[in-house]
Parts: C-alpha cells; sequence; structure tokens
C-alpha cells in the first residue's frame, strides 16, 4: 500500500488538541500512519525525586499536585500506603467518604474527557453541555472541600472534612442531575450520526493485545476485559459497596465512550449508597510523624485506570523511595498500537480515547532521543528560518 | 490469604535455590525475593502458569551499594506480586522481559534512565536522557546525587542557553 | 455625470463595498451570538451593545498588530493570498440582487460566474497555505482542495435546478421569476438541502471544516497569518458568509421581494439573516467528518442527489 | 483612547500554554470558556496557532524540556503581546521547588504582566486576572500600535 | 442531528452563564481562599511554617514576637496551616480574586500590635 515517501508529522508539544505539552512523532504514509514515536517527558517535573525530600505530612499535597484531574485517587493511594505503613486503618465513615469523593471525582474526569472528545471531533456543542453540567459536580466538591479542583480531602488516617447532613440534599441532587444529563449524552452518542461516523472500528485494540501491553482502566474494559481494582482489589470502602464493573466489547473509540458513560451512570450508583449507609462516626484519627521501616505497593482505581503507589520508608519523617505509575503510561504501549494503520485525521481523538494526563505520567520521562534525533534537530532548523520580520515600526 | 500462600509455595518449589525470601505483608500482596539470573524464567512461569499477565510496573530502588529491581506482576487486577531482585551498582544489569510481556517497554526504560540499570536484550534502550542535554551518567533517582547538585546541572544548562 | 456619481457611490457606498463590509461584520456577530446562544451562552456581550462591535474589535485590533511574515514563505503569494480571499466574494456580491430584484451588474450567465469565483476562493485558500510553507498550513490547504473536489459538483449540479426553472443562467432573472411564481425552495427543497450543505463545506463549516480543524492540524491553513493579513481573511471570509446567504435568498427564497410596504433591502436583511442562522445551527449540531468520510460522502450520496434533482426537474417536477 | 486601543482592549485572544503543570489550571481555564463562565463575553477566544494570540496563558512550572518551546511561541506572537502566568506553580513553581527537573516561575523565562495565584485558581479568578490586565493595558500610555 | 431538539430548546433558555465581574456568587461557608493570621491569637510556635508543603509561610523571630510574611504567590491554598495551628489563629478567608501585576504585592506580612 505504499504510495511512495513516507512524510514525518510531529503532534505536538504546543497543540490544539492536547491541552498538555507532549510529543508525537507520526510516520505518515499517504493518510495511514505507519510509526509513531512518543516523546513525553515535556511534563517531566522529578516529583519521586522530591518526594524523598518532604515529609510525610507535605507529601500529601505533592501528590495531589502530581494530577490535577485525578487528584482524589493520587492522594487516596498515598494515604493507604502510608496508612498501611504505620499499620492504622482510616475510620470506616472515613473511606465512605473517600469512596463518595473518588466517584464523584470519577464522574467530573469522565465528563471532561467526553467533553474534550467532542471537542477533538469539532462537535463543540456537546463540548460545551458537558462541561455546563461537569460545574454541578464542581460545585458539590467546592461545598464539601473547599476547592474547585485539588479537594485536599484525604490526610493520613483518614479524612480532613465530613460530609455534613446539611450538604446532603444539594449533593443528591446534583446526583440526579447528573444521572439525567448522562443518560441523555448516551442517547445522543449512540444516534448521533456523525459522532458514530468518527468513533465507530476507529483506533482497535484487540483484547489480546490489550492485555499483551498492559492496557489499564476503561481501555482495557472497552476491549472487553473485566478489571476494576475497585471489584478485584478493594480498598477504602469499596468492598461493602455492591456494583457492576463496565465492560464492553466494540475495541474502539465508541466502546472507550460508552464505557466511561456507564461508569459514571455506576458511580453515581456508588455515591448515593455511600451517602445512605455512610456510618457515623470519627473521619480520622492521628497518626506519628515517623513512619517504621518498611514497603508497601497501593493500588486504586483512578478515572484512568489502575494506579500504583510503592512506597518504602526508613523509620525518619521522609520516604526512602516513592514510585509512583500512573495509568496513563501504562495506556502508552496500547496507544501506540491503536495509532497504527489509523488515519491521520483520527489521531486527535484516538489519543483522547486513552484519556490522556500527562501530567500524572511525566513525573518520570521517557524520551527516546537516538531515535528521534532527527526530528528534534531538523525542527528548530526548521523554525530558525522563521525569522520574525517586524513590518510595523 | 490461603491463594497467596499456595503462589509462594509454588514458586519456591519452581525456583528451588534461587529462591532468597517472601513474605505476605497484607491481603494480596506478595513480596518475593529471587536471584537475578532466575528472572526470565520465573516471569515465563507466572505469566503463563500462575496467569499474572499483568504487569503494573517495574520499580527501582537505589540501596546504597546496590540497586534493586521490583517487578509488580498482578494476577487477574487482584493479588500483585513484587518479585524483587538486586543487581550491583558497578555493573547494575538485568535481562529484559520485553519479550513475554510487551507492556514492559516503557517501564524498563524509565528505570534505564532514572537509575542507570542496564536491561540486556531490550529492543531499543537507547541512551534515555531526561531533557536533551542532560549528562550521561547522571541518574536522578540514585541517592548519591543531592538535589543541590541536579538543580545545578538544571541551572548549568540555562546559563548555557543564555550565552547563547 | 449625475448618473456616474450614483452609480460609483452605489458600488462603495451603498449597497456597495462598506454596506457589505458593514453586513459582513453583522453577520459574524449573528452567527457566533446565534452559535453561543445554543450553547447556552452569551457569546460577545461586553463590546457595544450585546456584543454588536465585537466583530469590528477584532478586527481594528488585528489590524494594529504586527505583521509576521515567516521567513521560509513565499513572500509575494503570501501577501496577495489574503487581497484576492477579499476581493473574490466581494466583487462576486455584485452580481447578487441586494437592493431590488435587478442587481448592480447583471449579465447573462453571471450564475456561472458565481460558482467560477467558489473556485476560485479555494485556489486562494490552496495558495495562501501552500505559501506558507508551513506543515499545518498545507495540510489544511492540501485538504481544502481535496474538499472542493468533493462539494464542487453537486454544487454545480443543484445551482442549475433555479435556473432550468426560471430558464435563465441570471440570478437577477432567477429572483424575478420567483416573485411572479413560487419561492424555488418549495419546488426543490432537495436542491435547497443540498445547497445548503455544499456552502456548508465551502465555508469551512463543522461538519466540514476539515481544512481548518483546530484540534487536528492548528488553525489549517490560516495558521501562519498574523495581524493585517488575518484581519483581511477573517474579513473575506466574513464575506463569503454574506454571499452563501445571500445566494441561498436568491437562488431559493426569492430574493428581496417588495412586501407591501416593506422595501425589498429589508426583506433581504430578514432573509438573509435567516440563512446564517441556519448554516449557524447545522455547525452547532454535528461532529466534524474525516476526509476521506467526506470524499466517499458526497461523491456516493450528495452527487446522486443532485443528479436526481435535475432529473426531477427535466421529468417536470419542480420545473 | 485610540481606536487601536480600544480594539485591543476589546478583543483579547488568548493561546493556552502548559508548562508541566499539573492539569488543574488547565482545566479551569478551559471551564472559564464554557457556558457557566464564558469568556467569549469579553471578546476572548482561545485560539490554537500563537501568530493570532495576544495573551499567552501559562500554567505550570516551567520545565527543562519545555523552556524553550515556551520562548519559542512566545516569540511566534506578534506584538503587542501580553503574558499570564495562571497558577501558583506558574508564578513561582512553589510546590515543585524540590523537583529537580523544574526551572521555576514564568518569570525566570519570559516578562510577566499578570500572575493569578491559586491552586487552581477559579475561573472567576482566571476571568478577574484577565479583565485586571485589560484594564492596565487600557491606562497604559501608547496608542496600542505595535513596537 | 441528535443534538438539534436540546440546541432549539437553548433558544428560548436563559444562558447558564455568571456574568462574572458584574455578578458574583458568593463562595461556600468552608471555602478555601487566602489564609489570613489572626495575630491576636497566634504563640509563634512555628508549626504553619513547618508543615507548609510549598515554602509560603516565613518566620521570623520567635515566639510572641514573631513576625509571620505570606506569599500568595507560593501559597497552594491546601489549608495544611490553618488545620495545623493549635490556636485557631489562621484562617481561610473567602478572598480568591488574587490577581497582581507585581509578585512584591503578594507578600502578606503579619505582626502583633503592641
Amino acid at each position: 500500500m505504499s504510495h511512495g515517501s513516507i512524510i514525518k508529522i510531529p503532534f505536538g508539544p504546543q497543540h490544539p488538541a492536547l491541552k498538555e505539552p507532549v510529543n508525537f512523532l507520526f510516520e505518515v504514509d499517504g493518510e495511514t500512519v505507519v510509526n509513531v514515536k512518543p516523546r513525553i517527558g515535556y511534563n517531566h517535573r522529578g516529583i519521586e525525586k522530591a518526594f524523598e525530600l518532604r515529609t510525610y505530612t507535605r507529601n500529601i499535597y505533592l501528590a495531589e499536585r502530581i494530577c490535577g484531574i485525578c487528584s482524589d485517587a493520587h492522594t487516596t493511594c498515598y494515604t493507604q500506603a502510608i496508612e498501611e505503613l504505620l499499620g492504622v486503618e482510616a475510620p470506616l465513615r472515613a473511606r465512605y467518604i473517600r469512596v463518595i469523593i473518588a466517584e464523584l471525582e470519577r464522574i467530573q474526569s469522565h465528563a471532561l474527557w467526553l467533553g474534550l472528545v467532542a471537542h477533538e471531533i469539532g462537535f463543540d456543542t456537546l463540548f460545551m453541555y458537558i462541561w455546563r453540567d461537569r460545574e454541578t459536580i464542581l460545585d458539590i466538591f467546592e461545598m464539601i472541600s473547599g476547592n474547585r479542583i485539588h479537594y485536599a480531602m484525604n490526610t493520613i488516617g483518614g479524612v480532613r472534612r465530613d460530609i455534613h447532613a446539611a450538604m446532603m440534599p444539594k449533593i443528591k441532587k446534583g446526583l440526579d442531575l447528573m444521572e439525567k444529563r448522562v443518560k441523555y449524552y448516551l442517547d445522543v452518542v449512540q444516534t448521533e450520526q456523525t459522532i458514530l461516523k468518527r468513533a465507530t472500528g476507529v483506533g482497535i485494540l484487540k483484547p489480546k493485545d490489550a492485555v499483551d501491553l498492559c492496557a489499564v482502566g476503561p481501555i482495557l474494559r472497552a476491549s472487553g476485559i473485566k478489571n476494576d481494582v475497585r471489584a478485584d482489589d478493594p480498598y477504602a470502602a469499596y468492598n461493602e459497596i455492591p456494583f457492576n464493573v463496565i465492560t464492553c466489547d466494540g475495541c474502539d473509540i465508541l466502546s472507550r465512550i460508552m464505557v466511561r458513560l456507564e461508569e459514571m451512570l455506576e458511580g453515581v450508583e456508588i455515591a448515593r449508597h455511600a451517602l445512605d449507609s455512610m456510618p457515623e462516626g470519627v473521619i480520622r484519627v492521628r497518626v506519628p510523624m515517623k513512619v517504621p521501616q518498611g514497603e508497601v505497593v497501593s493500588r486504586v482505581e483512578a478515572p484512568r485506570g489502575e494506579l500504583i503507589h510503592y512506597a518504602k520508608s526508613n523509620g525518619t519523617t521522609k520516604p526512602e523511595r516513592y514510585k509512583v505509575r500512573s495509568p496513563t503510561l501504562g495506556n502508552i504501549p496500547a496507544l501506540c498500537k491503536m495509532l497504527l494503520g489509523g488515519y491521520v485525521a483520527d489521531i486527535p481523538i484516538v489519543l483522547a480515547g486513552i484519556d490522556p494526563c500527562f501530567a500524572c505520567m511525566d513525573r518520570m520521562a521517557f524520551i527516546d532521543t537516538k531515535k528521534n534525533r532527527k526530528w528534534v534537530l531538523t525542527m528548530p532548523q526548521l523554525r530558525r528560518k522563521y525569522k520574525r520580520k517586524c513590518m510595523q515600526k | 490469604m490461603e491463594k497467596e500462600n499456595e503462589i509462594v509455595e509454588m514458586l519456591k518449589e519452581f525456583l528451588k535455590e534461587n529462591f532468597v525470601k517472601a513474605n505476605i505483608p497484607n491481603r494480596r500482596r506478595i513480596f518475593v525475593h529471587i536471584k537475578k539470573d532466575a528472572l526470565k524464567d520465573t516471569v515465563k512461569y507466572l505469566v503463563k502458569d500462575l496467569q499474572f499477565k499483568h504487569l503494573s510496573t517495574i520499580t527501582g530502588v537505589d540501596l546504597g551499594k546496590k540497586i534493586e529491581v521490583i517487578y509488580h506482576l498482578a494476577y487477574k487486577g487482584s493479588i500483585e506480586l513484587s518479585l524483587r531482585l538486586t543487581v550491583s551498582k558497578k555493573n547494575p544489569s538485568v535481562s529484559t522481559i520485553t519479550h513475554l510481556i510487551p507492556g514492559a517497554v516503557l517501564y524498563e526504560r524509565e528505570v534505564h534512565e532514572l537509575l542507570g540499570v542496564n536491561f540486556e536484550g531490550h529492543p531499543d534502550l537507547s541512551p534515555l536522557i531526561l531533557p536533551e542535554e542532560w549528562p550521561e551518567g547522571v541518574y536522578p533517582l540514585r541517592k548519591e546525587h543531592e538535589l543541590a547538585y541536579l538543580k545545578e546541572i538544571t541551572s548549568k544548562k540555562s546559563k548555557r542557553e543564555k550565552r547563547n | 455625470m449625475h448618473a456616474e456619481i450614483t452609480s460609483l457611490l452605489a458600488i462603495l457606498v451603498f449597497p456597495g463595498v462598506i454596506f457589505l463590509f458593514v453586513l459582513a461584520f453583522f453577520y459574524e456577530w449573528v452567527d457566533r451570538k446565534f452559535f453561543a446562544k445554543l450553547q447556552n451562552r452569551y457569546g460577545p456581550l461586553h463590546t457595544g451593545a450585546h456584543g454588536i462591535l465585537q466583530p469590528l474589535a477584532d478586527f481594528l485590533k488585528l489590524l494594529s498588530k504586527e505583521d509576521i511574515t515567516p521567513f521560509a514563505s513565499d513572500k509575494l503569494i503570501f501577501a496577495l493570498a489574503p487581497i484576492f480571499y477579499l476581493a473574490l466574494p466581494l466583487t462576486t456580491l455584485f452580481v447578487v440582487p441586494i437592493l431590488s430584484q435587478t442587481s448592480l451588474i447583471t449579465f447573462e450567465g453571471d450564475l456561472i460566474f458565481v460558482l467560477f469565483t467558489f473556485t476560485l476562493i479555494i485556489m486562494t485558500v490552496f495558495l495562501a497555505g501552500w505559501s506558507s510553507i508551513s506543515r499545518f498550513s498545507t495540510i489544511g490547504s492540501i485538504r481544502a482542495t481535496l474538499q472542493m473536489l468533493g462539494y464542487e459538483i453537486p454544487m454545480g449540479l443543484v445551482t442549475i435546478g433555479p435556473a432550468i426553472a426560471a430558464k435563465s443562467l441570471s440570478i437577477s432573472k432567477i429572483v424575478e421569476w420567483q416573485s411572479l411564481h413560487f419561492w424555488i425552495v418549495f419546488l426543490q427543497p432537495l436542491g435547497f438541502a443540498i445547497f445548503t450543505i455544499c456552502l456548508l463545506a465551502e465555508l469551512q463549516f463543522v461538519p466540514f471544516d476539515i481544512p481548518e480543524a483546530e484540534t487536528e492540524i492548528v488553525a489549517g491553513w490560516r495558521t501562519e497569518f498574523s495581524g493585517r493579513k488575518l484581519a483581511v481573511l477573517r474579513l473575506g471570509k466574513d464575506l463569503e458568509l454574506v454571499l452563501a446567504s445571500a445566494l441561498i435568498t436568491s437562488l431559493y427564497l426569492g430574493g428581496p421581494q417588495q412586501f407591501w410596504l416593506i422595501p425589498p433591502i429589508i426583506t433581504f436583511l430578514v432573509k438573509t439573516t435567516f440563512a446564517v442562522m441556519l448554516l449557524s445551527l447545522l455547525r452547532a449540531v454535528f461532529a466534524r467528518f474525516r476526509i476521506d468520510q467526506m470524499l466517499t460522502g458526497t461523491w456516493k450520496y450528495l452527487l446522486p442527489l443532485a443528479t436526481f434533482q435535475v432529473i426531477l426537474i427535466q421529468l417536470g417536477f419542480g420545473g | 483612547m485610540g481606536l487601536f486601543k480600544w480594539a485591543q482592549t476589546k478583543s483579547p485572544w488568548i493561546i493556552h500554554f502548559n508548562t508541566g503543570g499539573c492539569n488543574g489550571c488547565d482545566i479551569e481555564l478551559v471551564a472559564a470558556l464554557t457556558p457557566r463562565f464564558d469568556l467569549e463575553r469579553f471578546g476572548i477566544l482561545l485560539e490554537g496557532s500563537p501568530r493570532h494570540a495576544d495573551i499567552l496563558v501559562v500554567t505550570g512550572p516551567v520545565t527543562l524540556q519545555v523552556k524553550d518551546r515556551l520562548v519559542r511561541v512566545y516569540e511566534q506572537m506578534p506584538e503587542p503581546k501580553h503574558v499570564i502566568a495562571i497558577g501558583t506553580c506558574a508564578i513561582s513553581g512553589a510546590p515543585f521547588n524540590e523537583c529537580y527537573n523544574v526551572h521555576g516561575g514564568i518569570d525566570t523565562v519570559l516578562p510577566v504582566d499578570a500572575y493569578v495565584p491559586g491552586c487552581p485558581p477559579k475561573p472567576e479568578a482566571i476571568i478577574d486576572g484577565i479583565v485586571k490586565l485589560i484594564q492596565k493595558t487600557k491606562e497604559s500610555e501608547g496608542n496600542g500600535k505595535g513596537k | 442531528m441528535a443534538l438539534i431538539k436540546e440546541a432549539l430548546k437553548q433558544l428560548f433558555r436563559r444562558p447558564a452563564t455568571l456574568k462574572y465581574p458584574y455578578e458574583k456568587l458568593n463562595p461556600p461557608e468552608d471555602f478555601r481562599g487566602r489564609p489570613v493570621w489572626n495575630m491576636k491569637k497566634c504563640i509563634g510556635c512555628g508549626l504553619c511554617f513547618k508543615v507548609c508543603p510549598s515554602g509560603a509561610i516565613e518566620m521570623i523571630g520567635k515566639g510572641l514576637e514573631a513576625e509571620i510574611n505570606h506569599y500568595v504567590d507560593r501559597c497552594m491554598f491546601c489549608g495544611q496551616c490553618a488545620e495545623t495551628c493549635p490556636k485557631n489563629a489562621i484562617r481561610m478567608s473567602e478572598e480568591y480574586e488574587l490577581a497582581e501585576f507585581d509578585r512584591s504585592k503578594m507578600l502578606h506580612k503579619y505582626k502583633r500590635d503592641t
């Protein structure tokens, strides 16, 4: 199918489809992608090293700032790990609150994602509607935690703020609204021809590849594999709440959309159940500053998939080693697989399909300098030619 | 905890003298320490026979004189087995597992880049350097590099640019 | 002498250049405002009353900005393309009746001339993008040309419909015929639909904004333009919107007609505003097609439908 | 106030650049564009190409890799241009002080016209920052023409 | 065309927009805005400055004589200081419109009145 020359198209690091700097180099034959080389160190900040230099309390906020969309997942994972090292367990009420916050976060994250996907395919109206409805959840967050994003709810040994009875009606009202709207969007997505045209059969990831390439979260579930940390490895209060693991076997973008939308509905149900069955009691236990020696692996189902933290302590107030693997990094090999053989015009939607969050991923970098050198050098050369010329004085 | 014990027993039997130690700190968590040379066979055994198909990540830890590499494998998403081995810091190398688990490509690169562990047989283990001008042989997550030193590299880079 | 001054004024001021510029700004505002309203928000609000001066502010601001010419670009074409892009729809608007049922300039076959300029506009787009020597602009311009291959022929075919009905290739004659008989939209609804779809593509509106798909290729063929050139390009685009709505009005909605005491210019404005809103509405409720889907779609569905429309007219339906 | 000056205050187009932040500010910036806050009321459009933009909105601490890109994007923008640093880490890089790959605040790289603190700032705070910046340009000297 | 009904419905609905600078919503009760020190209560224990995750708090001097400098440009409004303070001398205010043109204006100094 070769039509002769292979064109190299860079995508990013500053690109309207990406709200974050990342770079993909695509080798394109005609309109077909034949090779993908990601280069995603632009968000690398070196957080893992910083973890070793800060006290456990200060690290909560650093963990939160690994990612702005799934901040609660990161702090839950972090506090769980440290609690396990300390040998304490958060009170049950705190764990219920964690579940509620996690599910609300999942709803807002998926809503955000669906909006962005709509934006990728030029469907701005849908994007605007979804983001308008998403504000409901953000208002709830602002009420509970005092901030729209970065809720700072988790702390070692529990949660910082309680959900009072006075807040219940507003939360429930918000959940009802969300449920109604999500059902509507589910209908829109399945009936709007232009969306179906763009999303069906695009970015195929076969179940076998998904497993081999260690994909996580909704990507894996959209390939028909039942895998959810909440169910398989319950944390917080998930073992006490009944819920379904949503799967879809379309393996394409449409099924990823469906999985996420269904998960939002499921999230509404979980949050409702948790709100109703939340036990009374304290929300946090006091913990010592020093953490005994040990190591722990902590896993959480973030909105984007399995999040895993590894902590090693050395008996001081600072960790010895802290390792974070965010879901997006786990999905990158799968992403490259999905992009191969696809159309150039499908790149943004496929890329958006994994719900990339490079902020999470790039605490560690991986750059293939040698292979990319060709491009890395040509781009500045090209740009140097763009000498600015001021016509106005 | 039955399943966890069972897995440890099976591993013990499979590894024989390559088995160093194992502990089960919590439900669904297993830490197994093995000898370096047995890695390939162990991972193959885990993936093919014990259904540990999902590699969550690979962690590298600097222990001072040695570097520890930990493979976090998941059994059908539930039991997380951390397979640990140590390599010497002078010649940190271990064989790759990418042919068994293709998803390990990026994790191995990451450990290679940040801790300088060499994965033998990795398809594409070209120098993975943080910013383009990051000096070779400086692995930021190794303990011997203080933050001040790393920051100095950072500022040097900016100064050089300013001169240009 | 007097007649010359009047015709000069007609060309330069009303209903000529200045009037058309004002109209262009007005319709951009209508488009943006209506689009925002559909999305449950206000759109421009604080620039003038209800933001009506927003397009003017954008235009003036861009005029005052620094004008950057990329070093690698083909400077001559890069500088000329925006001017052509502005001039083409502007000149074409003179053959469309605005003030009365006859346009400023009219000749037998001006419909063909309009179609011809539509093609030329795309060629200008192609040159503009190509001369920038930037990846995104180049891709954008290639896509614009590819897209033209899709919609140009169906558009040509359906515009023959009104011409056959009115038995003339002159837009003014078509308008005249409609005022004596029916609006052609009632006779050829299919043709109207196809024509609107083609205009969406011509205007590069969603679902056919493929040449300037922001999330794929930044701003497409316009990526490298800044300052004055961008201002001119935007004005050209607005004029194209005026042209499109004016064509819908004159070919299908009866053009500027006199209703009792209402002068034709008012009916023209009402009808064109309606046409702009229709285009806006359509661009709000679709997602973007992929370039190959667009091409196959137009060849597979639009072209046969357009042919079918022509056959219908030949058979005596809607003629 | 000259006509051009008026136009400039009424039509500030923004381009968004994330220099390695956590995404929080980016989301809030996009949220500011959506119906609830609707930045288009002020004539603000989010542009993709730096050539079209007047205000560079930067979020996140400057990581080493992204620094050159940031400068390049800034250089591609036509005069007159402004820079707004959104979020605490864009202002001072503070939460990421101990991270080795972080360069610091935006003002270590580019001249910044307005700072919007918050982690992340509410969309209202972002609007407030942009409106304050517009106010400042309105009051400043000059006829608004580019340099 | 699945959205057309919904889109047309919007024509008869008030926009969801909050006309922000002209109309404001009050932040909720426990909003985390700029922290404010009440120096009458402060005993200068220095816990806030030790615990601050981003080093936004500076303490000059010791005990009751201590002066507190709060750098808004470094603060990430997490509220850990307010939570840690043993005397409840720190309150998270509802102030969020903190945009400035000059970083030097973002330093808030607190000193005990004597």
